[in-house]
């Protein structure tokens, strides 16, 4: 049979690992995502300048931290894959790419919809959003350019490259954008989390962040084990597995 | 309970923005369910011992 | 099967090309002087082989070693002591044989021996072709302007995937005297080839790649 | 010809000016086929003002992003040919495999893009500054921020160009690709020509320029010549 042996992680560990991990990471996240709803939606008060409104907040922060997020993960899972070729590292970021593209996605909605009736128009070329945005197309770069590629090795070399590329270019674009937004934006227009808000405000927007942490780190576990049966049909580990039904 | 629904006034930009999160977060989830299903019935095809591999 | 003083080596290469494995724990050894023929019926991964021992492409698991140490630690002393000639041309359609073997022995060599170089395009019958661009060459002769390099270059290593393509006779007979000579002075050769290899002087060592198992 | 003799080692500047001279020299065999993204450039510009109406003021309040949008977009048009010859021809391999620092072989690559697609933009644009009515004094300005701006774009979107290397029609995937990454340069290259045209300082957007071409210079080599070793690894 074939030896299919990984440098490092090897892939029946992390498969077990995170069989046994991934549903309690599930549920703690579906707990997380109910306390934080009831805290935001029921416990916090309102704003005293937005009133109902801001509660858009506890979605559209995690969201967009989250897109954040995901995207240097997967650019350091990418360079770990093209410094040490770990095939695992690989897999994460592929498995990162299509839910980072949902959480960028979800920013720029919530961010628009938020909008609308606090500067009166749908779409805003605030400094966020608009970084959101091209953030949006390096995550379908990334995306495209993996399934463009016939060869799936040299795709995802390619993919790793452009990812580090990427993230170098991040900080660069949202400084330009934050610059270019103070040039041709009269600041007068305040947003709402720019007075200091009650502490009851701020705790929900944690334990949102915290449910949305869970949810990709219970995706990206799920995800793995996708990536991973795709990858190593062919080996004994899973043979194995099957065999005694552990799939 | 209508006035909390109302949400000020300004429920339908509060509850849209929810109510599209939640979608998106659910549909991501179920659509890696199947994906974890299709995998699994793949392998457990394709790895049965005694099975030449064709398709 | 690595003997003690083999200077290139492979040890237990595998590639996959997606679903399908396209090298499955190839090793081989090649020592100086030594011809080595890849042998195998088309899609065993002859192609895939010799890439892989140029290190144009990365294997999935196994290594390439050159004097001992893997060719990725230290990729630019072993490609600087090979010549690989792929199914490609290697040749620029704008530019005459001379313009392009002159960009590669200037990048290759700090001070390239240019004399030989109008004798070289002689004897493969370039000669009056020297400042054509190459589009206007045929496929023969475009592979003879690649050929040239063989005599031009001072390399240790050859390795030539069907290096007889597209060549008439006398083509095939400049390089089978080009082949023996380089083994004579001690350089290793690996090749693989379609038609008939007519090797006098030197007989070629085989490596037989079996057909590979064909995947879902 | 014995396995030890240590050979000397080639210049790094041999290599840069071989490598450039040689491209240099195949770029001006087919130079027709080079104007293409000058006249793209051209054609583009003069389409604004007909989409938008001939009233000066607002022509030469618009002046400077539509001239720098039509060059990056010029730019583009240029890129996705970058390395496809080579690759066909089976010389890029030769490249790959010669032994020298793929970075600086990919850095004379990219300057003789610039050289044949870049300079031509930046040598038109005062004629098109013309064209939509800017005020002389913004001319300088804008050939100098091109001049910058094109030499960052030539050098990022070639790691996309790279990327793309064996994508069939990956024009439209190379544009998904460096556009975001040229959000920056876009954003200081306008913003520089527009403060002209308002008579404030530009000094502030052409040395953020300027930094990037300096920063581009010496991080991009590094991903073309990855972004090339993988494209040329499969073969196809």
């Amino acid at each position: 049979m074939f030896k299919w042996i990984h440098k490092f992680g090897s892939p029946p560990f992390v498969y077990g690992f995170s069989k046994a991990l991934s549903p309690w990471i599930g549920l703690a996240s579906l707990g997380l995502f109910a306390w934080g709803l009831y805290l935001g939606l029921v416990k916090a008060p309102p704003d005293y300048e937005q009133g109902e409104v801001y509660r858009i907040m506890y979605v559209h922060v995690p969201a967009a931290w989250m897109s954040m997020f995901v995207y240097v993960v997967m650019a350091i899972s990418s360079a770990v894959f093209i410094i040490w070729r770990m095939k695992l590292a690989d897999a994460v970021a592929e498995a990162s790419a299509f839910i980072g593209a949902s959480f960028t996605f979800l920013a720029l909605v919530t961010g628009s919809i938020w909008g609308r009736p606090t500067w009166g128009t749908w779409w805003e070329w605030d400094a966020r959003l608009t970084s959101e945005l091209v953030l949006l197309f390096l995550y379908l770069g990334y995306i495209a350019l993996r399934s463009a590629i016939e060869h799936p090795q040299s795709g995802a070399r390619a993919a790793a490259i452009l990812a580090i590329v990427g993230v170098v270019n991040i900080p660069i674009i949202h400084f330009s954008v934050e610059w270019w937004n103070s040039l041709h934006q009269p600041a007068s227009i305040t947003r709402a989390d720019g007075p200091t808000m009650h502490i009851s405000m701020i705790i929900p927007l944690f334990v949102m962040l915290g449910a949305f942490q869970l949810y990709y780190a219970h995706h990206l576990l799920v995800k793995l084990r996708v990536v991973m049966l795709e990858r190593d049909r062919r080996t004994k580990w899973v043979a194995e597995r099957v065999q005694n039904g552990k799939l | 309970m209508a006035e909390w629904l109302s949400m000020g006034g300004r429920g339908a930009f509060v509850w849209s923005a929810y109510g599209i999160t939640a979608f998106v977060l659910i549909v991501n989830w179920v659509w890696l369910k199947h994906q974890v299903r299709a995998a699994a019935t793949k392998s457990k095809r394709l790895a049965k011992p005694n099975k030449t591999y064709d398709t | 099967m690595t003997s003690v003083d083999a200077v290139l080596s492979a040890i237990d290469l595998t590639s996959w090309r997606g679903e399908t494995c396209v090298l499955n724990e190839v090793s081989l050894s090649l020592s100086a002087g030594q011809i080595l023929q890849v042998v195998g019926p088309n899609g065993s991964g002859k192609t895939t082989l010799l890439r892989t021992l140029a290190g144009l492409a990365l294997p999935d698991d196994g290594q390439v070693m050159w004097q001992g140490n893997n060719i990725e630690h230290d990729r630019s002393t072993f490609q600087s002591q090979l010549l690989y000639l792929g199914h490609k041309p290697g040749v620029s359609g704008a530019l005459t044989p001379r313009e392009n073997l002159l960009a590669f022995l200037h990048v290759r060599q700090a001070s390239p021996d240019l004399t030989q170089l109008d004798d070289a395009l002689d004897a493969l019958a370039l000669g009056e072709r020297k400042e054509l661009p190459c589009r206007w060459l045929s496929a023969g002769q475009q592979r003879r302007v690649a050929l040239a390099r063989l005599v031009l270059e001072p390399v240790n290593l050859w390795i030539l995937d069907e290096p007889l393509n597209a060549l008439d006779v006398d083509g095939i007979a400049w390089v089978v005297d080009r082949i023996e000579e380089h083994a004579e002075r001690g350089g290793m050769v690996l090749f693989t080839t379609h038609q008939p290899m007519p090797l006098v002087r030197r007989q070629a060592q085989q490596v037989l790649l079996s057909e590979v198992e064909m995947s879902s | 010809m014995s396995t030890e003799q240590e050979t000397p080692t080639v210049g790094i500047w041999q290599v840069f000016s071989t490598v450039f001279v040689r491209d240099l020299r195949i770029a001006f065999s087919s130079w027709s086929e080079g104007l293409n993204p000058l006249l793209f450039f051209v054609l583009v510009v003069s389409l604004f003002p007909l989409g938008i109406g001939p009233d000066p003021r607002l022509l030469s309040s618009i002046g400077p992003g539509v001239i720098w949008v039509s060059a990056l977009l010029a730019m583009l048009m240029s890129l996705d040919g970058l390395f496809a010859a080579d690759h066909r021809d089976g010389t890029l391999e030769q490249w790959v495999l010669s032994g020298q620092p793929l970075s600086i072989i990919a850095l004379a690559k990219v300057c003789t893009h610039w050289v044949r697609s870049g300079l031509p933009l930046v040598l038109m644009s005062p004629l098109l500054g013309v064209f939509l009515n800017l005020p002389t004094t913004a001319l300088p300005v804008l050939v100098v921020s091109l001049l910058l701006g094109t030499m960052i774009l030539s050098l990022v979107g070639a790691i996309g160009s790279a990327l793309t290397l064996t994508v069939k029609q990956g024009g439209v995937l190379l544009a998904l690709l460096v556009l975001p990454l040229s959000v920056p340069v876009l954003i200081f290259g306008a913003a520089a020509v527009q403060a002209v045209v308002e008579q404030r300082e530009a000094l502030g957007q052409l040395a953020l320029l300027g930094g990037g071409v300096m920063g581009a210079l010496a991080l991009a080599p590094v991903g073309i010549a990855a972004a090339l070793r993988v494209g040329v690894s499969s073969g196809d």
